[in-house]
């Protein structure tokens, strides 16, 4: 149900792993590699992942969400290594009775996504790259090595 | 002996996956020091720290064989 | 972008519409046949519509997220004729710059279908058939015919 | 003249798909109770009317060649 994966991620092999009897709502998040971030254009991204770890943390998610949301299923994989425009990074599928559940869980796999789990993304752009800070885009080391007044955030 | 696993800016910077360090008995606290030290890494406050793979806060100290990974802020998803 | 369809909809290709180089986001909402709705035990679905205005409330619906949330992408495809348990209903796509729009833009959509677009479902179980009444399933027709109860609600 | 449409319970209720009526002139309240009166269903009270495809007001007047929908509260998605 937890994967890291090296190639293109199939969206339908995801969602095939909730469907249940149970579930009247399935949602899924695709995250997609952007060009433009704050203006700036992306030319393509670096994901690097910690794997066996990362593959243990959204265990954890799945869990978390299914102490929260009854009756939740949920599958998540994330991509690793470099993904173009409009490439697929993550696709999160989730499947709960009722559709607000649906919503509500996937959203929390997402944010937890961004705290927990030891993936990290490199951008690239055509006068640099950089590696993203942290998950709520907020903290970014500029030159490719933190800078004192990243760290002292 | 213990490993040290780098990634992100810190694997860039310290220019290696992966070291060898003898630090059982130490906290966590005090391996970044000796790692900021030693590689002359800027300093790991924003980066977490992993003890054979789950979060470990930084007094915990360090078995014989432990792995830590040093995990910056992550940028999944 | 918005359609009726009369056999299985294929998720992915309902995705492919959305996919935008500025899209970071996408989301998907897909509808599925619950077996057991409030303990009873549903055998098959029937969905009837209104297919014409079917598609052109549909398109609105588009037309009001794009209006809401900038930068959006819509794609709805809704199924008609006989469903069993796990067949998929309805399928949404939303993609958006960012995540948080993607939510909700995508349960936007849900809810407006549930209000605006002439859909009609009939369950089916074992000893017997209702046209379900609303898009709340608050109301319901027990007889497959309206009673004075609950019309007067 | 105009085409009338009924869909779910009502269509059961009625037997037809749609009926024919002559009903320019008058308002969507009125065509209501006509087809109430004359199929013999249940108050039409929750149904919602389309006027070539979009919702009217119980107000609207019909114009000959108008096609009528009388819709049930919808249940998709």
């Amino acid at each position: 149900m937890y994967e890291i994966a090296k190639e293109n991620i199939d969206i339908q092999s995801v969602i095939d792993k909730v469907v249940q009897r149970e579930a009247g709502a399935i949602t899924t998040f695709i995250g997609t590699v952007r060009e433009l971030t704050k203006g700036k254009k992306t030319l393509f991204l670096v994901y690097e992942a910690y794997e066996s770890m990362a593959v243990k943390k959204l265990e954890q998610i799945g869990t978390e969400i299914k102490e929260r949301w009854e009756g939740a299923e949920v599958a998540i994989t994330h991509r690793v290594g470099r993904l173009d425009i409009t490439d697929i990074a993550v696709v999160i599928a989730v499947s709960t009775p009722h559709r607000a559940d649906a919503y509500e869980a996937n959203r929390y796999a997402i944010e937890r996504i961004k705290e927990i789990v030891p993936i990290w993304k490199k951008e690239h752009w055509e006068d640099g790259q950089e590696w993203i800070g942290n998950q709520l885009e907020t903290v970014s080391y500029p030159t490719g090595k933190p800078e004192e007044g990243d760290l002292n955030e | 002996m213990n490993k040290i696993l780098f990634f992100a800016h810190l694997r860039d910077e310290v220019g290696e996956e992966s070291v060898q360090l003898e630090v059982a008995g130490k906290t966590v606290a005090e391996v970044k020091a000796i790692v900021a030290e030693q590689y002359k890494v800027a300093k790991l406050d924003t980066a977490m720290t992993a003890i054979n793979e789950e979060f470990a806060p930084n007094e915990e100290v360090i078995q014989d064989g432990d792995v830590i990974a040093l995990i910056p802020p992550v940028s999944g998803g």
